[in-house]
Order: C-alpha cells, then structure tokens, then sequence
C-alpha cells in the first residue's frame, strides 16, 4: 500500500499528478483514493492532496502517515516534512526549496525539477519530473499506466504536450539515481 | 521626496488574499481611502459578506461584523438602527447581493436606510469557483452554464442599479468601472460621495462597481480589463442612475 | 532615493502596473517571491516621472510613490 | 406593583421592554402578532425602536447586527418563521450574541396550522441550524412564568453571549393572565467591550464573526463554547417538581401542556391518586439529572411523557431515566390540545398497568 | 460495467441521472459544487434541466413544484444552505412528496469553515425544520455507497412519498474513488396519480398542500404519516457490523469517520487487538435494535461513539443501549479530521478502562 | 331568458372565506373566467400563497399547489420546468410578493419564467391582521405602524411593477384596479392577456390588482373602494409598466 | 322567472352590488343568514335592465343574471 | 371557580365581554384566565373563548368541562352545547338561534339578547345583556366590577356608551327569572 501527500503551489500541477497516479492504479485493478484539500489555501497559497494505492481494500482515504511525500514549494516542504513515516520517501523540488532535511530515518530525493521543466521546455510539466522520480522508486504503479492516464488527461485535443510530458517523466527517472549523499537509510 | 502615493491607514497591513490582478483589491482601497479621507474611519462599521471579500474584515481598518450569505443589508440595518451616527458600509459581491441576497438590498433601498453599499458586480460567483451569477452575461461560460448562458434556461443578466434606482427609497445610485486610472479616479469620487451621502442623513447610497476575476473568467488579468470594458459595460453601462439632491 | 518602491515579497505579479506605467519602465524579476510570483519592479527610477498610475492601478498596494520636490 | 390582565404576547413583549430591550425586528405571523403590534406602539415611548423586516430571515440578521452592537434585541416568529431563522441562529451561536428569539409554537409541518403545538422542541433544542451550538431554552408554561424568564432571559444572553429562546405556544401567546413585573435577582454582567461600536483608536478593531477557516481556530473556539454551554448546564438548569413526593409515576411535561397536567393530577389527587409532574422550565440546558434521581428512586415505577407533539421531548426523558424506568408517550398534534378527560384517560391506564 | 474514477459530488450527481433524475435545482457551496457542475453539464443531455436557482430558498421551493409534478427531482447544499432550506424541507414533508436532498456537511456554526463535519447530523435526523415530520437519512462511508444509496433514495421516495437525504461530508464530497453504476432492486412504485399535472376532467383536481387549519385533520394526517414511517423503520433501517463479533467494545460511527475507524480497526487487529463498529448506514431510521442487542450481550462492555461533531449521533446511541452499557465519547469538529492516531489512543485507553 | 352572468366552471362551488367586500373575490373570478374562455382550465396549475388567498386551492377549478409564504414563483418555476405545456399562474398578495418574496419574484421575472403572476396588492397584511406591508402607504395606520407608517422608520411604498419592468426578462406588467364596473373588465382584459403570453410562449407576465381590505383598513367595502380611487392609486398609478410585442 | 337571483345564504351583505345598481333596485332584507348577514335582494325584478353590473362587482359570486330574450 | 365558553359571530363582542369578566375577576382579586379561540373560525364564522374565574389557583385556561356557556348564534350552539357540564348553565341568545336545547341536565336560559339590545337602541349590547343575565345566575364577580371593567374597556372617548351597556345589562339581569319553563333540575 503506497500513501501518499502531494503538495505545492496552486497550479504546478498537484490536483492533476494525484489525480494520474489514481487513474493509474484505477488501471492497473488496484483499490485508489484521492482526496485533495480544499481547505483556505484555495486562493493562492498551497494545494495538495492525499492518494492511496493498494491491493488490499482502501478504509480511510486520509493519510497521516505518508510512504510518500512530494512537495514542490516551501511551505508545503514545511508542512508536511513530519507526515512521512520513517523508512517512507520525500521528494522535493530543489529548484524552489533551497532548506535541506534534518530528518535522518526517510530518504529524501532533492530534485530540481523546475529548473529542468524548463529546461526541457515548459514550466508546468515539473510535476511531471517528480512523478518520474516517484516511479522509478516506489513501482506502485507503471510508467505505461501513468502515460495511458496522461493521454486520457490531455485529451485528443492536447496530444502536442504528451511528448514533452513523457520525457518530463523520463528525466525524473533519471535522476533519482543522484539524490542527495546525505541521507541515512 | 514627497510620498504621493502610499497605502491608505483605512487599510489593516494584512496581504489580500485576492487572485493576481483581482480588483477586489483596487476598491478596498478606494473604500478605505474615502472612510479616512472624509474622518469617519472611527466611526465606521463595515459589513463583510461571503464571497471573495468574506475576509474583508480583515483588510479594513474599522470594526467590523461578517454577515451571512446576502444578508449584509439587514446586518447594516440593525448595526444603524442601533448606532444612528455611524457610518455603515456593505461591501457585497453579485451572488451575494444580486442572488441570494436581493430581498435584502431592496429593501435596504425601499426603507431609504441610511447606509453605503458597495457592491462589486464580477458577473460570476467567484469565491465558490465560477458559477453562473445573476449578472453573468449571455453566452459567457461557467461552471454552471458550460455551454454559455442560454436566457431560455438561465434568465437573463439582472441590473441591480436601474432595478434599485425605481425605488422611491434610494438615494444615490452611480455604477462605476476600475479598468483604468481615469475609471478608479472617478470611482472613488463616487464611493466619496456615497459615504458624504450617509454623513449627510440622505439615506441608502449604492455603488456598483464593475469588477474582474481573471481566476473564474479564465482570463489574464490584463484581458479580464479589457473583457469588462469591451462585454461587461455593454450590458451593465456605466452612469448615475439614480441621483437625490 | 527610489520615486517608485515594490513590496516585492507580496507582489502578485499580476502586470496591472506595467500596463499603465506611461514611462514603460516596470518589468517582471526573473526570481520567484514567496507565493511563487515573478515580482514586478523598476529599474530606471529615473525615467520615472511620479505620475503614480502604477499604484492607483495595483490591486494589492504593493506600490509607494514618491516625487522630487 | 399593581397586576394588570395582559396577553402572554404582550406580556413578552413588555417583558422584554422593562428588561431594557431597546431593539425589535420582527415580521408577521400567527399567534404571535400581539408581539410585534405591542412593540411597535410601546418600544418607541421606551427610547427604543421597533424594526419591521421584510422577511423572518432580514430579522434575524436584523438583530445579529444589532446584537453585534451591544444592543438589547429581540425578535419573535413562530414555526414556519423559526425554520427560516435557522441560519441565522446559528450565525448568531456561532458569533456568540446575546439576543432573545422567541417562538409563539404553532402545528406543523409545512404550513400546517395556526394552532397550538409543541412541535418544534426538537429544532428549539438540538439544533435546528447546521453545526455544533446550542441556545438557552426557556419554556414558560404561565404568563406569568412568561414574564419573569423573558426578562431572566436578557440577563443570560448577555451574561454566557448567547442566544435564548423563549419556547412558548399558541397557548401561552393567547392566554390572558394577571401579571406582575418584578425585576429579576440582579446579576453582575459583563460590558460589551467586544461589540463593534466604531474604534477612535483606543483599542483594536471588533469583529463580529462566525468565519474560522481554519480548522484548528474553529476548533478550539468550538471547546470553550462548549465549555460554557457545561457552565451554563451547572448554572440555569431549571425544573419545578409537582406533587412527585411519593408518587409511583412522573408525568414529564412542559409549557402549556404541563398546565393541563397539573389539572389531571389536582383532579386525580381529589379521587385519592398521587402521581407527579416534572416540568422543564429549561428544556435546554435539560434538568437530566432530575429525571435520573427520581428514576434510580425504588418507588417509581413509570414515567409518562405528555407533549403536543408526536414525542420529542421523551427522548430527553429517556436519556435521563437511562433505561432504569419504562417511559411511556401520550401525546397530541397537529393543533389538537390534549383534553383533561384525555390525559385523565391514559394516566390511570399507566396506573393500572404499574399496580398490576 | 466499468469502474470509472470520480469524485464523490460527481458520482452522487451520475448515479441521479441513472436513477432517472430530470431535474435539479441548486445553489452554488462549497464543498459540494461539484453537484450543480455535473448536473449543468449532464442532465440536458438525459433530457432533464438543470435550474440554478437562486438561493436555496427559492431550490427546495422550485423542488416542491417539480416533485409535486410527480417528477424526478434533487438538490444539494451544504451545511448553511441547509439551515436555509428547513421551512422548505417541512414543507416538503408535510405535503409527502419525495425528492431527494443532497447535504455535503461543513464545518459550523454560523459561517463557520469548509472544511468536512459531521455537525448537522440532528438537523437531519431529528428535525430542523418545525413540526412533526422526519426524513429517511443515507450516510454513505464511501463513494461506491453514495451511488448505490443515491439510486435507491429516489426509489424509497417515491415509494414512501418522503423526501430523502443523502448525508455526506467534505472528505465523500470531494473523494475521489474507482466506482460502478448498478442499478438497484427494482421495487414496486406507486403512481403518482396526486400529481399536479393538469386536470381534463377525468379525475378530481389535485392538491400538493400541506395547511390543514382543522386540528383534527391535521392530527389524523399526522397519524397516518407516522404509521408510514414505523413502516419505514421496519423495511429500511440499514447498518453495517465490522469486526463486532466477540469484541468488549463497539465503536459506533458513521460516513468518513468509520472509515478512519476501521481503519484503526484493521490496524489494532493486526496488533491482536480486536473491537467492534455498528455503522448506521441509514441514521434515520437509527438501528436502535442492533445497539439494543449488542448492549444486551454480556461480552460487549462499553460502546464509544465517533463523530466529526461535538457529539450528536452519540444520543441515539444511548437511546439504543438505553442504560444497558456506558456510552463513550471521542469527537473532533470545526473542520478537524480526527487521526488515526487520535483514535487509535481514545480506543486503547477505553479497552485499558474496559479490561482494568 | 338568456343567463348573461353565472357563476365560472373555472371556480369551484365552495364558498369563499373572504370578509364582506374584499374585493380577493373579484380576482377569482376574473382569473377563472380567463382560464376557462381561453380554453386552458384543463392545462392550468396553479400556486395558492399564504395570505389570505391561502385557501385558493380550494376555489380554482383546477390542480393547485400550495406554497409556502413567498415563494410561490419558485414553486411555479418548478412546475413549468417539469411541465413546459401547463399554465401555470401563481396568485399572491403583496406580503407575499414584495415583502417575504420579493427575491423569488424578481428572479423569475429576471428568468423570463414563461408563468402568469397575479398579484393582489391591498396595501396591508390582510391574513395576520392587519399589518404594514412594504406596500402601505405614507401615514397610513395598522397595527404595526400605529401613529401611521413613518418613511423615516418604515421606508416608503415599495412600487413592485415598475421595478420588475426594469428586468431584461420580464415581457407584460399592468397595474389595474377593480374599484368600478369599468375597472373590473379592464382587469379582466389584463389578466387575459397575461395568460395568452403565456399560452403564446411569450414569458414571464404579471398583473397588479390593487385590491381593498375592509377589514384591517377599518372600512366599510363600499369606502374602501373609494379609498383604493383616492389614496392608492397616487401612489400605485394605474398603467402598463411593460409589454414587449 | 327573475332577471336577478342572489344565494341569499351565501352574501355576505357587502353592499358593493347595491352600490353600482343603475336602478337601485337592491335592497337589505331584514332577515339575518346563517352566516350572521343581511342578505342583498330585489323585489322589483322587472325595474332590472339585466346590466349585470351587481354581478361584476360582487366578490362572492352571489349573484345570476339573465335577460330577456 | 367557574368555568366558561362564550360563543358566537366575530363582531358580536363575544372577546371582549370574555376579557371584561376575567378583567372584573382580577379587581375583585380572584385568580383568571382568558383563552380566545384562534382558529380556522376567524375570517367571518364563529368566534369563542374560555373563561375561567376561581379563588384557587387555575391550572390550564383551558375549559373542556364548562359550567357555564354563553352562545350568541346557531353554529355555536351546536359546537358547545355538549360542553356544559352537568348542572351548569347555557345562555342562549334566543333572538338568531330558535333551535331548543334536549338536555335536561343542565339550566338553559333563553335569552332574546338581540331584539333586546335592538330594542333599547344598539344591536352590539346583546353581548351585555346575555352578560347581565349570567352574573343574577352566577355571581362569580359583581356587576360593579363589570362596570369597572366596562369603563376601563370603553375609555374616556367613548364614555357615551356606557349609560346603554349598563342598562343591557340590567335588562339581562332581570329577564332571567323568566327563563323557559321546561328545563330540568
Ligand atoms: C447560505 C449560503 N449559500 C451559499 C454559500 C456559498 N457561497 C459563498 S460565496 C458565494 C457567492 C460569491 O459570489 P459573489 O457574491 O459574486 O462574490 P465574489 O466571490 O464573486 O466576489 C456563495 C454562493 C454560502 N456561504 N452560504
Ligand atoms: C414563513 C412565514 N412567515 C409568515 C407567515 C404569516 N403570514 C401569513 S399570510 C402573511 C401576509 C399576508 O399578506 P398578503 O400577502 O399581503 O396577503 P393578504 O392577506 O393581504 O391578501 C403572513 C405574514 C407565514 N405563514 N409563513
Ligand atoms: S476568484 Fe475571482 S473574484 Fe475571487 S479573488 Fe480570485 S479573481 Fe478575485
Ligand atoms: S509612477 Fe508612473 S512612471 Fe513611475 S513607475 Fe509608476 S506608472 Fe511608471
Ligand atoms: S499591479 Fe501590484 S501586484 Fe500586480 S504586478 Fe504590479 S505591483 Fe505586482
Ligand atoms: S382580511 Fe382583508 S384581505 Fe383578508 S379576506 Fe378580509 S378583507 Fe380580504
Ligand atoms: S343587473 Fe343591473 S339593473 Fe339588474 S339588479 Fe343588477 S345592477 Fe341592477
Ligand atoms: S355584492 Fe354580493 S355579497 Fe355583497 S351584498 Fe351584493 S350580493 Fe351580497
Ligand atoms: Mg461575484
Ligand atoms: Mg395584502
């Protein structure tokens, strides 16, 4: 069972990634929830949201205890940091965040993925980095899933940008090899 | 060096909370500025609404009450009922005022209860995400009318102005745009004087201001001014509609 | 002294300034504040005549307008 | 002072006037116009101003401004209007102002009937409107009784800043009695530094407001409330007990129909029967307590709950015998007023049913 | 049928227009605008109208005139907007005409949050609106629930001439879940032969109405109302046991928050620990009996009630074990979602309580 | 001999309730004899209100919804939406409609609700017993406005079909009277053409009947008709306020 | 046969159909209904030019006209 | 303690001789209670309320057993007959209602209270006069009191009604000795 938070600025592009890696695992029979936050940071300020992949059935769709936590800003980093459980994964977007993690019991992945967003061409597939990242270590879900959700997403009508998303992906894979030293575990 | 232009004292420090380029910010400030300008800042007790403006309470620098949805104009009418010598202001949205709320701005109106409405007409509901309002243009595309405002189903845009001028009750009605600094000027001096209107016991003054949002429209904040100018005036034209000497 | 000064942290990068500012002197920092903006700001204080169009246009007050006296 | 033959209308209503109520907002409906007429031509002679609104709802928001100013406010309905209050009553819990709502109870649902009922205790107690409040009910069942908790009921608004209710019925509202207007015990009240009364600067702005957006603000504002409504439940519970020394079953009843009551039980006490009546006077903060004492007693048998309704109250009763004595129902609706033979009826029912 | 992944207003509003929903009438509040988006977008293309009305006043009016019309018909709201529709709702009621209403609860009172509570729970059950009347009340836990209960609400209406509530909370409004569309039994309706539709003559003329000024009428309507809804107690009450065999301590909850509890469940079984949840799926009518029966059992000791409120539902509860065994209570409001941990803890420490 | 007046199939052989002279009566009939001689008695529904009128239902000859005080526009909306062929009218008192209901009428006429409102405006709450309506006039006495309604407390008469003619949405709005023989057909051809709009998928109509209450204006019929010519028609002048061809 | 019938049991004695009557044939019988009213009536029934203008204005429907043909 | 129903027309004054007897019962220091009925009967139709005047304390206003009742008109009598108790008394307002009473365990005093009131000038006294007859029967408060409450009732504007409501009053009081024959106990 993969529990995951998702958090960030409003329009990075959180709601969506939630909303693929369910899709996702929708696909692939698994038993997924979503659940975004809708609570006063609506105007401005933070979005994030709370995803579940499992096998088994899902009880509650609220995650306190994260396996997974990505934040692309941060007061999201600052928020959420204690709701990864020990042994879970935090990806970070280092191109906005510049703090570093004290905390020595997860794996922390720093990750600049705006930078390389834009980079490969446009800002706003920096989720899309992440998500890659997530891919490569967690293996809840498949890429072939993500890209199915992905073109289900954009629609017939956005098929211009799967190209660019799919290496977005790509890249976040690819450097998750590299994260930081400095993390125990 | 001279400040010539710095933020108001009529205003908390706190940030808005308002999308980029919302003009909900430009007529707090006008709101504001008109309250100190004419010294009744001390004596001013404001009337927040639900809507993007519900923390209005926070921004004006003023005692305050929050009011349930369309309400505002009875909460002023017992705040002045109470304290005559105040000066009481509802600064209320579409939905709020030209919805939900329309029994109660008309009869605000129709009691000639001495207060200053400020009402700020975006043609959407933009707190709740971009519903069809009652002032929503034809055609235009929301939430709630994904296909375009169809008047067979969905009625046709309401002008609270001309509809509230009708009463023998209204004072001074003037709706006013913010789309550039010649519209803001002459908003504010209409705002003034809706505010000298209540020092002066002439009874219920409303402002309709003509106001973006660029997250619901879908606009940048820049096409949102030109969209109000262009589409919005068409249907809700800028004027005096109701004038007691 | 600058005549035209940015809460750069709080702008909201929204361009309303920049549109009416007659001089044309108001550009987008290539740094993200706080909310995740790009702040505006003035460089050529200079050319900046105090007209204060940029201010009475800013929804969020960020602006403060000064003039030579 | 002199008793004069008033209305239980416009003894609230006067009521209210000698408690210092400056403020009324109200709007039209049977059986409780008296209230509004007698305001409109009496709170101006007592400095003060009758408001009529154009709806039960501008009212209540009315008087939430008002109320918001420091102001003594009331304002009055009856059921339909009352369901239209629920917003904002609970706006006004929510924003902790003092007010006194009062609700002349007629027969519904929907439109129902003019007539007396007990229908709405339900509403008047658990909440009507949305989220965690509660207000202060009274239930008077005399005109007199009427007169006294009116004029209570403005010093326990201010005193907790809390809404009170006044739950009366077409009875209560119609009745003509004798009264007397006595000024209740006084009480040490706090001033009104939080209404918004314009700020010279000398303090931080007020607010009235009912918005925390946050959860945990709301949260934490929602625990010392509660912590006051437990103050308020130690403090103004209120109950009269009636001829319950001895008797084997308890009639729980309140308002009007509690007067009927006491008649059977006069009557039945001339034919030699004991039985007893606890009566309410606070339907919330409900006198629980009470009712678990008089259940744990070994010489009670039986309760029997009495209501014009179809059984509301009973589930307070219930929950304070707790299962240690069988609660029995007898009740009218609809504007159908128990008859004295009725009750006799079902009470020596119960009787036999206990004996046997 | 295919899963398809949608949020929880959505599928509330697909599994409507399945049920053959042609009409809704609403006003936008958040969280549950969603409901009037889908409608907008899809009922016309069922061949039914979206209306926005506008207030929620003028919504559960417009749903008075459509049901009485004898057509498919639902609103939804959120916790204010609730408070506003009682007079409507009573109406509603009190004229017998089904219809469903859909509340995606918030935080209160007042204007309180947005953020998921579980606050209105009395409002719903036990009457916000004045008069005697009640609804039938679905709290579905999850979004395949809210589907398979919103298709059978309009079925139970209709056949109950009752309007129904759909009671959810922001996490089920907003949740997003794979789901199915499977049509429910089908039942034997009635028709609607009292519908408003025009009369040429072949029949007397019909009445939607609710005003019955003769108390003995409106008493024996009432009546006969009342045995419809011990009818109703005995067909539809509807709950769910988990884990409740063997365990000292029943939890009972209901929506979002028995998720999280069973969530703690699976958790503390897995620790060896083993208790027990009682989720009413219908809270009105309550499953009384099944609280009566595990109250009875000598093996239960305690039961703990959970709620996203101040403590609501907690009183049924007690009317259900009636004394037998302690009723406990955890809560959170004002828009906090108690944790898995925080329930977790109020657990243990009343199995520690239990076992001592 | 030839029966040149009989009483309407369009109305039930109940009795009305109402006091001697109210003239409530005369509405019936008109607005019965309409529905019959346009030949839509068997498609028409119509809305009681609460007020006096509330026992309508009982009276048209037709199916009837009663509603609850105020909203009876929105109910009809309901009713027409689910049945675009009906005739749907709903017959409401001015406490009813502008006072209490006032949102609801203003949004269906804002919506071109295809529905036939008739109105009975007498100035008083007739039902409750007598109270001051939004409707009363300057000076006049009730017993909510026992030393006669004073503008500065009470506000002023609130002139309902001017106002609503102000909405894009609204098609046909008379105001008549029913004070004299002529009177009477004139409203008879008002209400008419109301119905025929509707029948003709013209929109929304609405007819004002300034009505008397004898009862709560303390009157005799015969002076409360001569009152009504006086007193209230200066202030609710007799006219069309709005008719789109 | 009569040109004007009035439901005696029914009028409620209002006095509008008396009051617009060309011929001020209608008249108040002595007698009191059982609703507590002197009932409207005429006695000179060939006076009546079947005008229904009674009939127009009474708001209770008390009354028939017919007219010789 | 007595307890009474007044019945009959709305405009008959049946209200206010209720509130002049229980007005009359407070002077003289008895406890009192008045009750209108307020229901459907109130546009035209009937008017009612209940009386109750005693030296103890009243429980409920209400009067299901009456020991006295006054009806001014058909309809009312049909309503309320039943009502009196047994060996109470029934004033009937002989002049609108020409129907006679069968029970025979109860005192019926037939009262042309009407024709009386015509008689002496206006036909609005007839409740004064029934009003009359039922304080020679009952003696429940004096005639003083009533005359109290009547000037009380009629204020200084209209003391010019005064000298006829007491002659009423006294015509009442005196034809009812000759009440009809063929009542029983
Ligand atoms: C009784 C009630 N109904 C609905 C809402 C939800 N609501 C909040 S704001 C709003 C409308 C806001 O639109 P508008 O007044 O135009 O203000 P804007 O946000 O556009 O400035 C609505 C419907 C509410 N809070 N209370
Ligand atoms: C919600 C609600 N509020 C108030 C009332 C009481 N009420 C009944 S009728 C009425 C007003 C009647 O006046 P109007 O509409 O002018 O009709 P009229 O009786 O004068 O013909 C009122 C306030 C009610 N029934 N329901
Ligand atoms: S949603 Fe619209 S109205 Fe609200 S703050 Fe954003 S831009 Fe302004
Ligand atoms: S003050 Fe005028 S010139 Fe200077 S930056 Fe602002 S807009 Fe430009
Ligand atoms: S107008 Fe204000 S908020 Fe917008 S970009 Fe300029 S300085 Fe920033
Ligand atoms: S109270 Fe007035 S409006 Fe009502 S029936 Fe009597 S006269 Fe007519
Ligand atoms: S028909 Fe004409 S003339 Fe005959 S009684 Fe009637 S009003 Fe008089
Ligand atoms: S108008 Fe009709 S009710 Fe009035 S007196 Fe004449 S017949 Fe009788
Ligand atoms: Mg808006
Ligand atoms: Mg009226």
């Amino acid at each position: 069972m993969e529990k995951m938070i998702l958090a960030g600025f409003g329009g990075q592009g959180i709601m969506s990634m939630g909303q693929m890696i369910a899709y996702a695992g929708m696909v692939e029979d698994k038993n997924v929830t979503w659940l975004p936050s809708y609570g006063p940071e609506m105007r401005g300020g933070t979005a994030n949201c709370n995803v579940i992949v499992s096998d088994k059935d899902i009880a509650s769709p609220i995650v306190d205890h994260a396996s997974t936590v990505i934040v692309m800003n941060k007061p999201s980093l600052e928020k959420f940091e204690h709701y990864v459980a020990p042994g879970g994964n935090l990806y970070i977007n280092s191109s906005l965040i510049d703090h570093k993690v004290s905390r020595t019991d997860i794996h922390v992945h720093y990750i600049p993925a705006s930078d390389i967003a834009v980079e490969i061409g446009n800002v706003k597939v920096a989720n899309m980095v992440l998500l890659g990242a997530l891919l490569k270590i967690s293996k809840v879900i498949t890429e072939k899933s993500v890209l199915d959700a992905l073109s289900k997403v954009l629609g017939s009508s956005k098929t211009h940008l799967f190209e660019i998303n799919e290496l977005a992906l790509e890249k976040g894979a690819a450097l998750v090899s590299n994260t930081n030293p400095n993390i125990a575990m | 060096m001279k400040t010539v232009f710095e933020k108001t004292k009529g205003l908390t420090d706190k940030t808005f909370h308002y999308c980029p380029g919302c003009t909900h910010g430009i007529v707090h400030r006008l709101v504001a500025e008109s309250l100190v300008e004419l010294n009744v800042l001390d004596k001013a007790i404001g009337v927040a609404p639900v809507g993007c403006s519900v923390f209005a309470y926070e921004y004006f620098n003023c005692d305050m009450q929050q009011a349930s949805h369309g309400r505002a104009p009875a909460v002023a009418t017992g705040i002045k009922r109470v304290l005559p010598d105040s000066i009481v202001f509802t600064y209320q949205g579409d939905g709020d005022l030209a919805s939900i709320g329309s029994a109660e701005i008309m009869h605000a109106a129709a009691r000639g209860e001495n207060i200053t409405v400020i009402y700020v007409n975006n043609a959407i509901f933009g707190m709740t995400g971009g519903q069809m309002a009652p002032t929503t243009l034809i055609g235009q595309v929301t939430t709630t009318s994904p296909n375009g405002r169809d008047p067979l189903t969905d009625g046709y845009p309401i002008n609270m102005s001309e509809m509230l001028a009708q009463l023998i009750g209204s004072t001074y009605i003037e709706r006013v745009s913010i789309t550039n600094v010649k519209n803001v000027k002459h908003a504010k001096k209409a705002i003034k004087k809706a505010f000298e209107n209540q020092i002066n016991n002439k009874g219920f003054s409303m402002i309709e201001i003509l106001s973006t949002c660029p997250t619901n429209w879908g606009m940048t904040p820049l096409d949102s001014l030109k969209w109000l100018d262009e589409k919005m005036q068409s249907v809700f034209p800028l004027g005096v509609f109701k004038e007691v000497k | 002294m600058k005549k035209v000064i940015f809460k750069h942290d709080e702008c909201k990068g929204c361009g309303l300034c920049a549109a009416v500012c007659p001089k044309k002197i108001i550009f987008f920092d290539k740094s993200i504040n706080p909310n995740g903006f790009h702040p505006a700001t003035v460089d050529e204080q200079d050319k900046c005549i105090s007209c204060g169009f940029c201010a009475t246009m800013c929804p969020d007050l960020i602006i403060t307008v000064r003039k030579e006296v | 002072m002199k008793k004069v033959l008033m209305k239980g209308n416009e003894a609230i209503s006067e009521a209210a006037i000698q408690a210092g109520c400056k403020f009324f907002f109200g709007y039209p409906i049977t059986p409780q116009n008296e209230i509004p007429a007698y305001m409109a031509k009496h709170l101006p002679k007592a400095g003060g101003r009758y408001t009529q609104a154009e709806s039960e709802i501008a009212a209540i928001n009315m008087v939430y401004g008002a109320a918001g100013c420091g102001a003594r406010v009331m304002t009055s309905s009856s059921s339909p209007g009352m369901s239209l209050k629920q917003e904002g009553i609970s706006y006004l819990a929510g924003a902790q102002l003092p007010c006194v709502i009062v609700n002349i109870m007629r027969s519904g649902p929907g439109l129902g009937g003019i007539l007396p009922a007990q229908s709405d205790y339900f509403q008047a107690v658990k909440g009507g409107g949305h989220g965690d409040y509660n207000l202060i009910v009274y239930a008077p069942s005399t005109v007199q009784e009427a007169v006294t908790l009116t004029m209570e009921a403005f010093d326990v608004a201010d005193l907790y800043l809390t809404p009170v209710m006044i739950l009366g019925d077409g009875i209560l509202g119609q009745v003509m009695e004798p009264v007397e207007f006595i000024p209740p015990k006084k009480r040490k009240l706090p001033k009104k530094t939080w209404a918004t009364t314009g700020n010279d600067g000398s303090r931080p702005n007020n607010l009235i407001n009912s918005l925390y957006i946050e959860a945990d603000v709301l949260y934490e504002r929602t625990l010392a409330q509660y912590k006051k409504y437990d103050l308020i439940k130690e403090k103004e519970t209120r109950y009269e007990l009636y001829n319950t020394a001895d008797a084997e079953v308890i009639i729980a009843a309140y308002g009007s129909t509690a007067r009927i009551v006491k008649s059977v039980i006069d009557g039945l006490l001339e034919e030699g029967i004991r039985i007893g009546l606890i009566r309410p006077i606070t339907v919330w903060p409900f006198p629980y307590t009470i009712f678990e004492e008089y259940a744990s007693s070994d010489k009670v048998k039986k309760f029997l709950t009495i209501e014009m309704s179809m059984g509301q109250m009973i589930e307070d009763v219930k929950l304070g015998v707790n299962g240690k004595k069988p609660v029995d129902f007898f009740g009218r609706t609809g504007g159908k007023i128990p008859t004295y033979d009725e009750i006799k009826g079902k009470v020596i029912e119960v009787i036999r049913e206990v004996t046997a």
